[in-house]
Formats: C-alpha cells, sequence, structure tokens
C-alpha cells in the first residue's frame, strides 16, 4: 500500500520528465508548447497531492458535518493560480508561433535557424 | 478505495501523455490533450480538490484545446520528421527522473494527516473562515481574502496575456494570406449542432452566472465562471460566425471588459486602504467586518470574471481574426 | 502623509500595475506615454522614499488584507530589496523619458497603448518581486513581469525577435516551472510559503533530502532565469532582436531580479539550514561564474553587432555578479550587489547609446558606425564614457564594483590571487571590446553618403543623465555601498 | 582652494579653448597661453608656503568609506607640479609653432586634450591618497590618448592601441591588485612620511608588492613594460615633449618614488632584503635601454629609448634607498625634463624645417640651424651629465646616494651609462656641426618658425641655468629625506 | 454498488482511450474523444455520491458543456483543414 502511495509522486516525476523531454527534443514550436503544459500539469499533480488527508473531503464546510475532515485549501488556492498562469504563457506563446509561421513559413525550429544563417 | 481508482486514473494518465508526445498528428495531439485534461480533473476530483478540477476541465479540456486549434489553422498540423538530439534528451531526462523518484522515498505519507503541512497555516483557515468570513467554501476565502494578493496577480497576468496577444497579433503581417471565408460561416448550415447549439447557448451563460456567485457556497468563482461565459461566447462564434459573435460583443466592450475588470478588482483594494484598512482589506468595506468580506470577495470575484471573460474571447478574436488574412 | 507612508510598499506595486488597464483606455500614444513616465517617477518616489527608510531603520512590514503573516501575504522591505527597487524603477523611468522617438521608429502608434501597458505590468511584476516576503506570491509577480517582458520583446523590429522571444519563453517558463516545484517541496516539508517562516520551520524537519531537491530545483530554475552561464543562451537574442529602449530596461534589471530570488531565498531559507550548503552553492556558482566571465568576454570581442556584443558583455557581468555571491562572504556579497548597482547604470547608459544610434541607423553592425562620432559627437561621447564605466576606469561605478570584489576575492584566501588575475583578464577584454567600438567610431573614415545626424534632445538627456549617473556614484558611491553592505550583512546575517 | 584651484584652472581653460575655437584660431591659441600662465602662477604661488614647510590639504570628499578623494602637497609633489606647470608654458609656445608650420589637423582637439591632460597631471602631483593618485593617473592615460592618435592613420591607430594597451593592461593588471593589497593590510591609502606598510607586509611579500608597484606603474618605463614609450613617437613633437618632459614618464617616476618613500617607507625597504632586485632591474634597463639607442636611426626612437634610460636612473636612486640618492632622484626629474624636453623640441624644429627624421640626414644641418643645433647640443650634453648642465647636478647627488650606501652596482651602472650616452649623442652632435651636407638631399630650409626657436632656446637655458641654480631644489626637497648638511 | 459501476467506467475509459490513441482515422479520435469526456461525466457524478458529496454535480454539468464545446471546436476545425486541403490539391493540380 505504501507504495500504491508514492505513486502519485512518481506519476508527477515521470509526467514531469515526459513534458521536460517534449520541450527540449521536440523541434515543432507547437509540440514544445504541448510539451510545456504538460511539464506545467505535472506540477499541479504534485500540489494537489500533497492537498490529500486520508478521510477528509473537499474544504467546502457542509450544513450540520461535526468532526469532519477537510483536505488543505491552500495547495488547491496555488494551482487554481498557477493553472491561469499556465494558459496565459500558453496563448501567448501560441501568439508568438503564428506570427513565426508568417515570417518564416514554418515552425520548425531547425529550419527557422537554417533561414536565419543565410 | 479512491487510491486504486487513481492508480488507475493515474497509469492512463502517463499513456496518454507518451502518446501526445511521441505522436506526430498535431491534431490528434491536441484531442489527446483534452483527454489528458479531463482525466487529470477527475485525479483532482479524487484527490478533494473540486476547484481545480472544474478549473483544469474549463482550462485544459476547454480553452487550450480551442486556443491549440485555432493556432493550429494558421500553422500546420503535422510535425516534420527531424533530426533531433533525442539520445541525450533521453538520458538526461531518465537521469532525472530516477533522481527524483529516489528523492520521493522520505516524502510524508500520502494523505498522513499528520504531515507538517497540514499541520501550520491549513487549520487556521479552516478555523478563521468559520469566524471571521463564514462563507462555506474555505477554497474561495483563501483565494478571495486570505491571499487575495496572489489573486490580484492571477488577474494581472491574465490581463498580460490578453494585452500580449493583442500586440502581437496585432502586427503587421508579413504577406496577406488569401481569404477563405469559411469562418465567418460557420456550422450555420449543420441543423443539429445549430438547433442544439442555439438552445445551449443562454443555459451556458447562466450556468456561467450560476458558477460566478455560488462560489462562495460550492466549487466555482469569478474565473471558471468568466472561462465557462467565454466558452459559451465561443460557442456562439463557431456556430453563428465570427461577425455574429463580434456583433453581439464588439471589440472595444472586450477592451473596456479586460480593463474594467481588472480595475475593479483594484478598486475594491484601494478602497480598503481609503477606509482605514491595508490594500485588500474587506473589513473595512462594511460595519460589519463579515459582511465587509462578504462584500469584498464578490466584487473581486466579479472583476475576476469580467476580466477573464474579456480576455479569453479577445485571444479568441485575436486568433480568429488572423486567420482572415 | 504618515498614513500613506505606512502604504508605501503596497503601492510600489499598485501604482504602475492600476496605470496599466488605463492605459490601453486612452487611444494618444503621447498620453500613453505620459501616464507611464508619470506612474514610473511616482514608482521611483516611492523607491527611494522606501530606500531612506529602511537605511534609517528596521525592514518595512507590510501585510496584505491586514491578515497576519503566515496566513496572509506580507510584504517586505528591507536594504537587499530597496536596492533593487531602485535599479529597477531607475532605469525604467530613464529609459521612458527619452523612449518616444525609439518606439515610435519600432512600433506602430496604434498598438503603442498596449506597449506602454506592457511595460507598465514589467515594472509593477519586478517591484512585487521585490516587495513580498511569500515564495508563491513572488512566483504570481514573476509570470507577470515573465509574460510583461515577452510581449516588450517581441516588439522587435526585425522578424528574428520572435524566435529568440520564443526560446526566451520556452527556457522562461521551465525556469518558473522548476522555481515552483522548488517551493512545493520546501511546502510539502514545512508546511509554510512565508521565507521567513520557513527558515524556521525548516530546521525541524528531520530528514533533509526533499530540501536538497527543492533546493537544487529552485537554484537551476532561478539560474535559468537570471542567464547564469551555461543557461544563457536565451539571452543574446532575446537583447539583441529586442526594441532599443526594452533592452535598455530589462538589460539593467530582469536578470539581476531573478538572482535577487535565487540570493534571498538560498541564503534565508537553505544556507541557514543545510549543512554544507554554502560549499555546494561555492562549488556550483564558482566556476560557472569564471566560464562565464572568460567566455562571454572572449565572444563579445569578436561580435560584429553592437547589440549581441553588449548583450555578450552583459553574460560576463552576470558573471562577475555571481563570483561575488559565490564567496559566500559579506564582502563578496557587497561586491555582488554594488556590481549589481553599478553594472545597471553602465549597461543602461551603454544602451541608451545604441538607442541612439538606432535612430538613424537600421543596421547595427560594427562597420557601420564607421567614423560616426563626427556626426554623433554627443551620442559617443557618452558612449566612451558609459564604457569607461563598464571597463572600470577609476572614477566611475565601475571602477567601485572591481575594487570591491578584488577586495572580497583577495580575503578569500589561496583562491584568491587566481580570481583576481581572472577578473583582471576580463577587465583587459572589456577594454578590447569598448575601444575596438570607439577607434573605428572616431578614426574609420565615414560614409559620405549616408545622412545620419545626431539622436533626438530626450534620448539625448536621458543617456547624459546615466552617464552623469556613472561618474556621480563613481565618486560618491556611499549610497550604493551602504546599502549594499547592510544588505550583504542581512544576508549573512541568517547564517549561524 | 589653491589646489583646487590648480585642478580646475586647466579644465576651465580646456573649456574656453574650446568655445574661442568657435571664433578665431588665434583666439584659442592665446587662450592656451592664458590658461597655462595661469596655471604655472597658481602652482608657484604655492611654493614658499611649502618652502617654508607648510602642507596645505582638502579633503574633497570620500566615495566609499574609508577611500577618499584627497589633496595634499608635500615638497615632491609641489616639484613635480611647479615643473610641469612651468613646462607647459614653453611647450604652449613650441606647439603654436609647430602646429601651425606641420599644418596639422584637428588642432582643437589637440590644445583641448593638451589642458586636460596638465589637469590630470596636476591631480597626480598633489593627490594625498594612493586612490586619488590612481584616479587622475588612469585619466592621464586616457587623456593622452586622443593626443598620441592624433594623425589618426593605420599606423599611428597601431601604435596608440600599443600605447594604451600597455598602460592600462599594467595599471589594471598589477597597479590595482597592488593599491587594493595596501587598502586590505594598511586601512588606508594615505601617503604618509615614513610609509604605511611597516609592520603590515614583511619579507618575501613587500618584495612581490614593490614589484606590482613598480611594473604595475607602466608610465616609469621600466624593462619590459617600456614598450610604449618608442610606440608614441608616432605622435606629433610637442605631444612627445608632454610625454618625455612634461607630464606622463615624469608621473610614472614620480609615482614609484612617491610610493618608495610615501608608502613603502625608505627604512622599511631598506630593512628588507627581498625588495633589492629593484635596484638590479632599474640598472639593467638602464644599460640595455643605452644599448638598443646605440642602434637607432630614428632622431625620435632614439630620444625615446634614452629617455627609457634615463627614467630608470630615478628609479634606480630611488632604490638605493639613502636620502642623497633620493634628493638625487627628485633632481633628475627636473634634470632631465629640461634636457629632454630641449632635445625633443630639436628634433621637432628638424622636422618642421626639413622634414628631416633619421640621424644621418643631419649631416652639416649645424650651420643652416645654428639655435636648435645649439640647443641640442646643450640638451645632450646635459643627458651626458657634462657641466655646466643640470644633468650633472643630479648625478652627482645619485653617485653621492651610492657612495654612502657602498652601492657599487649602482655606481658601475652610472659610469657605464654615462660612457653610453656619449656614444650615442656625440657623433650626432659631431656630424650635424661638422659633417658635409650631401648635395641635393633635401629642400633648401633655415631656421625653424619664430615660436619654435623661443621655446626651445628657453629651455636650452633652463637646463644651463638649472646647473647654476639648483639651490632652492634642494632645500625643498631636503625637507622629507634631511639634506646633505644632515 | 459504487465502485462496481466505478470500475466498469474506467474500464470504458480506458477502451476509448485506446481507440483515441490507435486512431487511425480522424473520425475514430474524435469519437472516442467526445465518449472519453461522456464517461467523464458519468465518472464524476458516481464519485460525487460514492465521497458522499452529490452537490458536486454542478461539476459534472460544467464537463458535459465543456466537452461539448470541445467537440465542436474540433469539427469546425477539422471541416476547415478539409476544405482547405481540397483547395490545395485543387491549385496543384
Amino acid at each position: 500500500m505504501a507504495l500504491l502511495e508514492l505513486y502519485h509522486y512518481w506519476v508527477f516525476v515521470v509526467l514531469l520528465m515526459i513534458g521536460f523531454y517534449a520541450v527540449i527534443a521536440k523541434l515543432n514550436l507547437i509540440k514544445k508548447l504541448i510539451g510545456l503544459s504538460l511539464f506545467q500539469a505535472a506540477v499541479f499533480l504534485l500540489y494537489i497531492t500533497m492537498n490529500k488527508v486520508e478521510g477528509g473531503t473537499a474544504p467546502i464546510f457542509t450544513d450540520g458535518a461535526v468532526d469532519q475532515l477537510y483536505s488543505n485549501p491552500l495547495p488547491q488556492v496555488l494551482i487554481l493560480t498557477a493553472i491561469v498562469v499556465g494558459i496565459s504563457t500558453l496563448a501567448l506563446g501560441l501568439g508568438i508561433v503564428v506570427r513565426i509561421k508568417e515570417e518564416y513559413d514554418t515552425i520548425e525550429e531547425h529550419e527557422i535557424q537554417e533561414i536565419d544563417r543565410q | 478505495m479512491t487510491v486504486v481508482f487513481s492508480f488507475f486514473l493515474l497509469t492512463m494518465l502517463i499513456v496518454t501523455a507518451i502518446a501526445i508526445v511521441r505522436i506526430r498528428d498535431l491534431f490528434a495531439a491536441v484531442m489527446l490533450s483534452g483527454i489528458f485534461s479531463l482525466l487529470l480533473a477527475a485525479n483532482f476530483f479524487l484527490l478533494d480538490a473540486a476547484d481545480v478540477a472544474l478549473t483544469e476541465a474549463a482550462v485544459g479540456a476547454g480553452i487550450s484545446t480551442v486556443l491549440f486549434l485555432s493556432a493550429l489553422a494558421m500553422t500546420t498540423d503535422k510535425e516534420k520528421a527531424a533530426p533531433s538530439n533525442r539520445i541525450i534528451a533521453l538520458i538526461v531526462v531518465t537521469a532525472m527522473t530516477l533522481a527524483l523518484i529516489y528523492s520521493t522515498f522520505d516524502n510524508p505519507a500520502f494523505g498522513d494527516p499528520d504531515a507538517p503541512i497540514h499541520q501550520h497555516v491549513a487549520p487556521w483557515y479552516l478555523e478563521t473562515t468559520r469566524e471571521a468570513i463564514d462563507i462555506p467554501n474555505v477554497v474561495t476565502a483563501v483565494l478571495g481574502s486570505f491571499r487575495g494578493y496572489d489573486t490580484l496577480g492571477e488577474v494581472f497576468v491574465v490581463f498580460t496575456a490578453g494585452i500580449g496577444v493583442l500586440f502581437i497579433l496585432g502586427a503587421p503581417s508579413g504577406k496577406p494570406r488569401q481569404t477563405t471565408d469559411l469562418h465567418s460561416e460557420g456550422l450555420r448550415h449543420y441543423l443539429v449542432p445549430r438547433v442544439v447549439g442555439r438552445m445551449l447557448t443562454p443555459f451556458i451563460l447562466l450556468f456561467a452566472l450560476y458558477v460566478q456567485f455560488h462560489g462562495d457556497y460550492g466549487p466555482g468563482g469569478g474565473f471558471q465562471a468568466g472561462a465557462i461565459f467565454a466558452a459559451a461566447i465561443i460557442l456562439y462564434a463557431l456556430l453563428e460566425g465570427e461577425k455574429s459573435a463580434l456583433e453581439a460583443i464588439p471589440r472595444s466592450w472586450l477592451i473596456a471588459m479586460t480593463a474594467g475588470g481588472a480595475l475593479l478588482y483594484s478598486a475594491v483594494g484601494v478602497a480598503g486602504m481609503l477606509l482605514g484598512g491595508n490594500f485588500l482589506d474587506y473589513s473595512v468595506l462594511a460595519d460589519n467586518p463579515v459582511a465587509g468580506q462578504h462584500i469584498g470577495i464578490l466584487l473581486i470575484e466579479a472583476g475576476v470574471g469580467i476580466t477573464v471573460t474579456g480576455v479569453l474571447l479577445s485571444i479568441f478574436h485575436a486568433f480568429a481574426a488572423r486567420d482572415k488574412f | 502623509m504618515s498614513a500613506l507612508q505606512a502604504h508605501l510598499p503596497a503601492l510600489q506595486v499598485i501604482v504602475p500595475m492600476l496605470t496599466a488597464p488605463l492605459v490601453i483606455l486612452v487611444k494618444e500614444r503621447r498620453l500613453c506615454w505620459a501616464a507611464t513616465l508619470l506612474a514610473s517617477f511616482c514608482s521611483l518616489a516611492i523607491a527611494i522614499s522606501l530606500c531612506i527608510d529602511v537605511l534609517n531603520g528596521d525592514s518595512i512590514r507590510y501585510l496584505m488584507g491586514s491578515w497576519p503573516a503566515p496566513w496572509g501575504i506580507e510584504l517586505r522591505v528591507d536594504t537587499f530589496s530597496a536596492l533593487l527597487l531602485l535599479i529597477v524603477n531607475g532605469s525604467s523611468s530613464l529609459a521612458l523619458i527619452g523612449a518616444t522617438a525609439s518606439l515610435d521608429r519600432d512600433i506602430e502608434s496604434s498598438r503603442q497603448p498596449l506597449f506602454y501597458a506592457a511595460w507598465l505590468l514589467a515594472l509593477a511584476g519586478l517591484n512585487g518581486i521585490l516587495v513580498t516576503a511569500d515564495a508563491f506570491n513572488i512566483f504570481v509577480f514573476m509570470e507577470i513581469s515573465a509574460l510583461a517582458s515577452y510581449v516588450l520583446i517581441s516588439a522587435g523590429p526585425n522578424r528574428r525577435a520572435l524566435p529568440a522571444v520564443f526560446k526566451y519563453l520556452i527556457m522562461g517558463t521551465i525556469g518558473a516551472t522548476f522555481y515552483l516545484i522548488g517551493v512545493g517541496l520546501i511546502y510539502l516539508m514545512t508546511g509554510t510559503l512565508n521565507i521567513a517562516d520557513m527558515a524556521l520551520r525548516i530546521q525541524d524537519v528531520a530528514d533533509q533530502k526533499a530540501i536538497l531537491v527543492a533546493a537544487g530545483f529552485i537554484t537551476i530554475g532561478l539560474a535559468l532565469k537570471a542567464a547564469v552561464f551555461p543557461m544563457h543562451i536565451w539571452l543574446p537574442n532575446a537583447y539583441t532582436y529586442a526594441p532599443n529602449m526594452v533592452t535598455v530596461f530589462l538589460a539593467a534589471c530582469a536578470t539581476k531580479v531573478s538572482l535577487y530570488i535565487l540570493l534571498r531565498i538560498d541564503f534565508f531559507v537553505f544556507q541557514p539550514n543545510l549543512s554544507g550548503h554554502d560549499f555546494q552553492f561555492s562549488y556550483f556558482l564558482l566556476p560557472m561564474s569564471l566560464l562565464a566571465i572568460l567566455i562571454a568576454s572572449t565572444v563579445a570581442m569578436f561580435e560584429p553587432n553592437l547589440k549581441r556584443l553588449l548583450a555578450w558583455s552583459s553574460v560576463a557581468q552576470i558573471g562577475y555578479i555571481t563570483l561575488g555571491a559565490s564567496l559566500v562572504s559579506v564582502a563578496g556579497l557587497t561586491a555582488s550587489l554594488l556590481h549589481m548597482f553599478n553594472h545597471a547604470l553602465a549597461k543602461g547608459a551603454l544602451f541608451l547609446v545604441i538607442a541612439c544610434l538606432g535612430i538613424s541607423l537600421s543596421h547595427l553592425r560594427i562597420d557601420n558606425i564607421a567614423g560616426i562620432a563626427k556626426q554623433m559627437p554627443w551620442t559617443m561621447a557618452a558612449f566612451v564614457l558609459a564604457g569607461l564605466s563598464l571597463i572600470g576606469v577609476p572614477g566611475t561605478a565601475g571602477f567601485i564594483s572591481k575594487w570591491y570584489l578584488i577586495t572580497a576575492t583577495l580575503e578569500a584566501g589561496s583562491w584568491g590571487p587566481a580570481l583576481v588575475a581572472i577578473i583582471i583578464i576580463s577587465s583587459l577584454m572589456a577594454v578590447v571590446y569598448i575601444w575596438r567600438i570607439v577607434e573605428i567610431a572616431y578614426f574609420q573614415p565615414a560614409d559620405e553618403q549616408a545622412v545620419v545626424s545626431e539622436a533626438p534632445f530626450f534620448l539625448l538627456l536621458s543617456t547624459w543623465i546615466a552617464v552623469a549617473l556613472n561618474f556621480y556614484f563613481g565618486l560618491s558611491a556611499a549610497l550604493p555601498v551602504e546599502l549594499a553592505d547592510s544588505a550583504a550583512r542581512l544576508l549573512m546575517g541568517q547564517m549561524r | 582652494m589653491t589646489i583646487l584651484a590648480s585642478l580646475a584652472i586647466p579644465l576651465a581653460g580646456a573649456l574656453a579653448i574650446m568655445l574661442a575655437a568657435r571664433i578665431s584660431d588665434n583666439l584659442r591659441e592665446t587662450m592656451t597661453l592664458i590658461t597655462s600662465v595661469a596655471l604655472a602662477w597658481n602652482v608657484w604661488s604655492l611654493l614658499p608656503a611649502i618652502m617654508a614647510g607648510d602642507r596645505p590639504e582638502i579633503i574633497l570628499f570620500e566615495v566609499i568609506p574609508g577611500i577618499e578623494i584627497g589633496f595634499a602637497i608635500e615638497p615632491l609633489g609641489m616639484l613635480f607640479a611647479a615643473l610641469a606647470s612651468a613646462l607647459w608654458i614653453v611647450n604652449s609656445v613650441y606647439s603654436i609653432g609647430y602646429m601651425r608650420g606641420n599644418n596639422e589637423k584637428k588642432q582643437t582637439r589637440f590644445y583641448v586634450f593638451f589642458a586636460f591632460s596638465l589637469a590630470a597631471t596636476i591631480g597626480i602631483a598633489f593627490a594625498a591618497n594612493l586612490f586619488t593618485l590612481f584616479l587622475f593617473y588612469e585619466a592621464l592615460t586616457l587623456l593622452t590618448y586622443p593626443l598620441v592618435s592624433h594623425k589618426g592613420d593605420e599606423k599611428t591607430l597601431r601604435s596608440a592601441r600599443v600605447y594604451l594597451g600597455v598602460l592600462l593592461t599594467t595599471s589594471i593588471g598589477l597597479l590595482l591588485p597592488a593599491i587594493i593589497w595596501t587598502y586590505l593590510v594598511a586601512g588606508n591609502g594615505d601617503f604618509t612620511p615614513g610609509g604605511i606598510l611597516a609592520g603590515h607586509v614583511e619579507g618575501p611579500a613587500l618584495g612581490l608588492l614593490l614589484g606590482l608597484f613598480v611594473f604595475g606603474i607602466g608610465k616609469a618605463a621600466v624593462m619590459p613594460v617600456h614598450r610604449w614609450l618608442p610606440a608614441a613617437m608616432v605622435a606629433p613633437t610637442p605631444v612627445s615633449a608632454l610625454l618625455h618632459a612634461v607630464a606622463v614618464v615624469k608621473a610614472g617616476v614620480f609615482t614609484v618614488t612617491k610610493v618608495i618613500v610615501y608608502i613603502f617607507g625608505i627604512e622599511h625597504l631598506f630593512s628588507t632584503p627581498s625588495s633589492g632586485w629593484l635596484l638590479y632591474v632599474a640598472a639593467f634597463t638602464i644599460i640595455a635601454a643605452s644599448l638598443v639607442a646605440l642602434r637607432q636611426t630614428n632622431i625620435k626612437r632614439l630620444l625615446a629609448y634614452s629617455t627609457v634610460a634615463q627614467l630608470s636612473y630615478v628609479i634606480m636612486a630611488a632604490a638605493i634607498l639613502k636620502p642623497l640618492a633620493e634628493i638625487g632622484a627628485s633632481i633628475h626629474m627636473v634634470a632631465h625634463a629640461f634636457g629632454k624636453i630641449t632635445l625633443f623640441f630639436a628634433a621637432g624644429a628638424i622636422y618642421t624645417a626639413s622634414k628631416k627624421t633619421e640621424i644621418g640626414q643631419l649631416a652639416g644641418i649645424g650651420r643652416r640651424m645654428p639655435w636648435t643645433m645649439t640647443a641640442f647640443t646643450i640638451g645632450a650634453l646635459s643627458m651626458i651629465g657634462v657641466p655646466p648642465t643640470g644633468g650633472f647636478v643630479s648625478k652627482w647627488f645619485i653617485l653621492a646616494g651610492a657612495f654612502q650606501a657602498d652601492n657599487y652596482v649602482a655606481i658601475f651602472t652610472i659610469i657605464t651609462s654615462t660612457v653610453l650616452n656619449a656614444a650615442y649623442f656625440l657623433p650626432i652632435v659631431f656630424i650635424a656641426w661638422f659633417g658635409r651636407e650631401t648635395e641635393g638631399a633635401g629642400p633648401d630650409h633655415g631656421e625653424a618658425p619664430l615660436p619654435i626657436i623661443i621655446a626651445l632656446t628657453t629651455t636650452a637655458a633652463l637646463t644651463i641655468l638649472f646647473f647654476l641654480f639648483n639651490g632652492p631644489v634642494i632645500a625643498l626637497e631636503a625637507q622629507i629625506f634631511g639634506g646633505p648638511s644632515s | 454498488m459504487y465502485y462496481a459501476v466505478t470500475f466498469a467506467l474506467i474500464i470504458t475509459m480506458g477502451l476509448a482511450l485506446a481507440r483515441a490513441i490507435i486512431g487511425p482515422s480522424v473520425y475514430d479520435r474524435v469519437l472516442a474523444m467526445n465518449m472519453f469526456g461522456t464517461k467523464t461525466v458519468l465518472l464524476l457524478a458516481v464519485v460525487a455520491f460514492m465521497l458522499g458529496r452529490p452537490d458536486f454535480l454542478d461539476l459534472a454539468l460544467t464537463y458535459a458543456l465543456i466537452n461539448f464545446i470541445g467537440v465542436l471546436a474540433v469539427l469546425e476545425f477539422f471541416r476547415d483543414r478539409a476544405s482547405r486541403r481540397k483547395d490545395e490539391n485543387e491549385t496543384e493540380s
């Protein structure tokens, strides 16, 4: 059971590295951005994993419940913010990619470098 | 038992992630990342993070899918096979993975109520919310009041992204594109989506308002509401065409909303300052501190909602307008 | 007045931040410029006022929403942040004075309101990082400033700005996310986000494996954003293809703020609590600093593009800053912080000169400026003087930091003389790359056909203010030295 | 106040020259003369007080805690300032003739930077501590760069690059660390009689520090950091005069002497064997530079190497570490200044009149240019050290010091180099007066323009007068070292 | 009872995911994505009851809406692409 509980952290690590791999190894700019959002999603998972309290429930009070354990609200707040930051970055990144496509007619990193070298 | 469910969901998450990275069809990759978001959101839900689950679904599966698709429409949807430093990247990544996994063995056990993280600040939030703010949703209380400054920052992040995309895509294009009028037409000629969509749009708008104002009591709040509201308008644009959507809410309104929401939020903060409290102190907004907190949270959530709607729609229109060059 | 005084830390962020939405509602670009300038100057005034306050007494604290720390978000201004606040707001104000001519050249007037809004947001973001005492709040404001600076850089007139800014975006986001992971891990072990509280509670953590990993993530993430060698690869192109005025603003302060976070978290949280961390810190940073100094200076000596030449020189100068910090001593940190200030002055002035040149030259390659000193005497004179400050000639600001850096390295023990040798070698390299430009501008025959005229008045004015500051702080360095020294003691005082 | 005025006059003068140049060339040159006279008047007016034992000082401001910009006048600095300011007048007169006679371009820039250089020189002379000294030392390097590179063609630029490169490299690379080291161990860098290093730096470290100082002060041109001096020969002759006689190299040896006297302290150095190497290096430089000078065919290059040798006289004299020798060092600074400026003026006069630069071309020129060659002869005799010239006086004192210290290396060096000096100067004098002019070798020419003649006659006269009336100088310097009587 | 239903849903989700990954045609993927979304909505509903928080059914509602919009956006894009491809082919031939 202990291993099963660590599984959440491992998934965080594996997702993080899948995303990281995509960002550094892929040359297509959109693929890089997809990788970047996977990378960030992994961090969301890390924080949300922390917030869980065994036997607890979502930190929204229910009427009449006494001695109810609640999960930690703070990581949730942080991740709400982080998700918004993530989508903002993504939107900006995509805007830049669209402009790159217009200017260079390609969104492959090595081809752009090729064009710039000329 | 939920741990076992999580196990399956998490495994699916990894499978999806690998598939996303490996697949060369970007269109498929975007669809898969929509699925990824849904899975992630389901996981969040299992981990008691209802608000986050709601947001992740609205953002990951909804907004970012639409954004990716708009970008793909203007660029390309096939990733070229290219020489890459794959082996080195794989080695680096594998090494880091092993190191990180090794370090996790000392983490506090998953869900242990005695872990330091649950002992220090969290209980205080739960208690103080009951006394000083008196709304059931602690997440909203923390978001709106205890860490309202973070949320202000968050609104300005969205605001920055909004003006950023407007700025970048407002640049004169390198070359004129051929005009295809398909977009402006929308899906109007397809009967089923059109009828269903028309029926649904008002309900979605209504639901967005519900999410906005029910945020104190259940999962939801300004950001989620803004995203849903924007999604409704985007749906309208998909069905009736860009032009009609812009007629419904013109661009100048969107800019005004973008700025207005951010200003509303800041104004609440400044009001706290003027009334003798600190910045973002809502207690001074009314005679009764608790009532003041209620007013403050209501107003700032409205500010968040307005800005998010404005920004997301501006971004959507900026992408769509670029396409028709 | 005293009521306002208490709110200054909050106002430092709010003033520029609130002006941003107002600016995009204004259509007239000169009005936008005026509003931006006004907000920037207000912010500078606040920074100066805060500076005076912290020099006279203890650090200033402010509770956001009146919630007590560590539950609510606390703002805290001490000498360390005050020093950086001066740099950030000063360089923004200085750049804005003369910005219009240069910006009208690079950006269409319809887009200028958005540009100024992004400028204000970048300023607000940087200020926000500097005044907060909360680790997560730093992340939020880091992202505001990062997103805003992507927008600013993407405004560059050359299309190569786009791939450059994309690379910056990717690396910047990776850096920020690494930072977020690090903060998450510390939060997991301590349960708090307030930096001071973290430092306190981290002592009770029995097993430090997770903390060590967190330290690794935070250090690497912030090093990425601060362009510490070899994570600098985004910097030269981003600075080269950004609009000239943006380069003035960002080159003077953006990377330094990332270094600020790095030093603040490292010295407040890790150094006192991780055994042997000062060694790890030194051994990580020292070789990188030396490589940065030597390699980047070498590249700068052979670089034909003026802006990129200065960008490479920035990479080398960041090396000086991290070199001072890696000594982990009061003297070293003083030198490091002082160099942040002085390098901002010198590099700001140099990039302002570049902006002056950019008004009438479309290509900023070194052979385009042959003989230009005749047509633009004021501009090139400013270049020579600012260049002297970068080299570190006595009487200039650059010399003061070099003096402190050498003093600190001499005190560092057996390594000292070797480090001094490297500092000196790279100073001489700076002589080479600055003098190469001076010689061509002054002694090569000019291209007779080219119609070149002196830069507009306001741009020259801000350039010469920057040059004058270089000399003022070179001859009367009490203010920055006092701030840097007090900040260094503050940082070292955390170590037990 | 007078101290600050001495600094301000050349600066204001530079500004005035710049403005006057817009009106007319004559006004510009009048301004130069007025400025130089005003400066000399001002500096010389300080002399009586210093002779009386007064030591005025002023702290301008504190740069960083413990490091101040301040000025203080002591005999050594007074001598240097008085010398430089007086020679500037003569040099200005000469410049007018030379610059006009050769139709040089960008004359305004020349006069402006000349004035700036003088300001820096005065700053060096009056500096109260190492930091201030270093500040003006670097300023002097940078301000003379536009003068050295005056011609602006590729060859000149290359030489100017060597000039700047060597001086900056040595000063940043060696002098700066030495200064910082001093501040670090002694807590300050104030010039204090008796030195400040005693008790702080001992043994081999002292020798190392001395090395950093001596080679760091590249302007003193101790081998092997003398390379900049021959390279700087590309400059116009008035600039060469500035470099060799008025300011630059004098600033170098002045700084070395000052550091030895006021930072190390003669006693402290004398008691530390590891600092003895300086004497040998100086002696080597004297002999080697003289040998190189023997093989030169270009007049100005020959003079440059001669300067290298003569400078090391000063260094060697200072390194003997005896009061008499120290006085000899300071007197030699003056004597060499008078002699060398005369020689350069003469070389410049020959160039202006006949465009001749090589020794071989000089045959018989004494008959066409009697004034010039007379002055040249006097200068050469002073270099060799023949009475009745100033050079004799200084050599006398240095020899006396060497005997006092029983330093046979120094005695041997002085004798050998006197022979060598004679070997490379006398042939020139000989062929100029007695050689036969080759037919049609050059244009028909007479004497150089009048301002040039006035200038070089004045300096030649000074060379001789200094032999007769050197009492005040010795009295002045005796204040620090204890005079010959004591 | 809830557990059994949940397991069944997860298995269905797995199958849908497999189809989405394998493809091969776009229609397969669109259908799979739609189905996956539907199953997530169901899963959420069931889990909400299982955790004793039926008030979270709102969430499921949001998911359903988002899923609908997402599928429409994909279809719109797909139609756009198809017609663009057709244009390109025509101009080429």
